[in-house]
């Protein structure tokens, strides 16, 4: 169970090759990479800023991967997020679940993103051509997150 | 009673400061309370915190609803809703 | 669309890489990594050997890829697939989905694999300390293949 | 009829050989009239086609069910279920 939120850019190879090989338990390792659009809601994007809450960020996290190891049987999990100015095609995120069996990787890692959407404390603010702007919270994100309270591991 | 409050994003922009420490008149001892209090300190606040716009609120680093009580020595972050990921 | 079947190794950090800088119209990156683990039914496996059927498996792949794409708004597939002899923390299988948005992602990676799992003509093999030993198929995984059939998108 | 008929995985260990060209009896030209023919050859194809096992049909690398119809030169391949990925 590790976090970390960074400016610096990550190896997503590296870090899915120390994960899967160590432990021999692990036969299914699921990963969300998440990157920077050239475009978004029709505009041109040059970069992306991300702001977030230090100190709330890593709790809101942990939380989240405590919540995902006790719903599901997984064996490891990471999840590495960037913070500061980026752009079209730098990695954002990248949230990793490795378990025996793919269904508990597949269905944490997507619980992992989904929470991650809408608690984690982070805000995106784009420029595009026709200036700065805070970019807005999909209700398809609170969508997402709102179908995993009804299921049943 | 002493809080601190912190301003993210869009609301830190329109306040124009991210860290203010706050003494609270005798009363103001809800997240609601307190967005009424913030509310009427004029016009930018007021569109901020009088339930136009969605404002969440955390208080020492956990999300809460409008009905939390507050504390004495609370951080009580306001901020958009999040959009990271 | 990409499909390989190989003996040899692959890197996916290197492949997940190339396949998320092709395109700033992707935002998310889903994908599946499957190992050789240790312990299979409660015996030590010391080695794997995977079988397959030339010319039906890749059309079989296809097949289930072309299935994915017609069924999600994905920008591309990848799937890396080794036959021949392999040992535990071996890599046995890479899947990943690129698209803009997660949610078709998550969606179109699982259901490859979950295809794959049924439809495409691999058989296991595995050598253990009692001896030699094909592995069985899992009721499941036809379980998770089925649950598609009924899924509207 | 003629086709080409191929063996996989435990089966192919079972029968001995992957790949058999076999000229069929007139009347044999479905799935399942083949499945019952091979039953025919002996103790350990009975085994294998008389339903006891399940035995998965590819006909052209496509797979079918046993109602399919075979026509001259298919190549019918004869497998466990697979356990790939």
């Amino acid at each position: 169970m590790t976090i970390r939120v960074q400016t610096e850019d990550f190896d997503a190879g590296a870090e899915l090759a120390a994960m899967r090989v160590a432990s021999a338990s692990i036969g299914a390792l699921v990963n969300f990479i998440g990157q920077v659009r050239d475009i978004n809601d029709g505009d041109t994007v040059s970069t992306l800023t991300l702001e977030h809450y230090p100190g709330m960020t890593e709790r809101s996290l942990e939380a989240i991967e405590a919540e995902a190891k006790a719903r599901w049987d997984i064996v490891s999990s990471l999840i590495i997020h960037r913070v500061g100015t980026l752009q079209p095609l730098d990695q954002i995120v990248l949230v990793a679940v490795a378990s025996a069996h793919r269904g508990e990787a597949f269905e944490a890692c997507e619980f992992i993103m989904d929470y991650l959407k809408v608690q984690a404390p982070f805000w995106k603010k784009e420029s595009t051509l026709v200036g700065e702007r805070w970019v807005e919270a999909k209700t398809r994100d609170n969508d997402a997150q709102v179908r995993w309270k009804s299921k049943n591991n | 009673m002493n809080i601190k409050a912190l301003f993210f994003a869009r609301i830190k922009e329109s306040v124009n400061y991210s860290t203010e420490d706050i003494a609270l008149p005798i009363g103001v001892d809800t997240v609601v309370a307190l967005k009424e209090f913030l509310a009427k300190r004029g016009e930018v606040w007021a569109d901020l915190f009088s339930g136009k716009q969605v404002v969440r609120v955390a208080i020492n680093y956990e999300l809460v609803d409008d009905i939390m009580v507050l504390n004495e020595g609370d951080e009580v972050a306001f901020f958009p809703p999040v959009t990271g990921g």
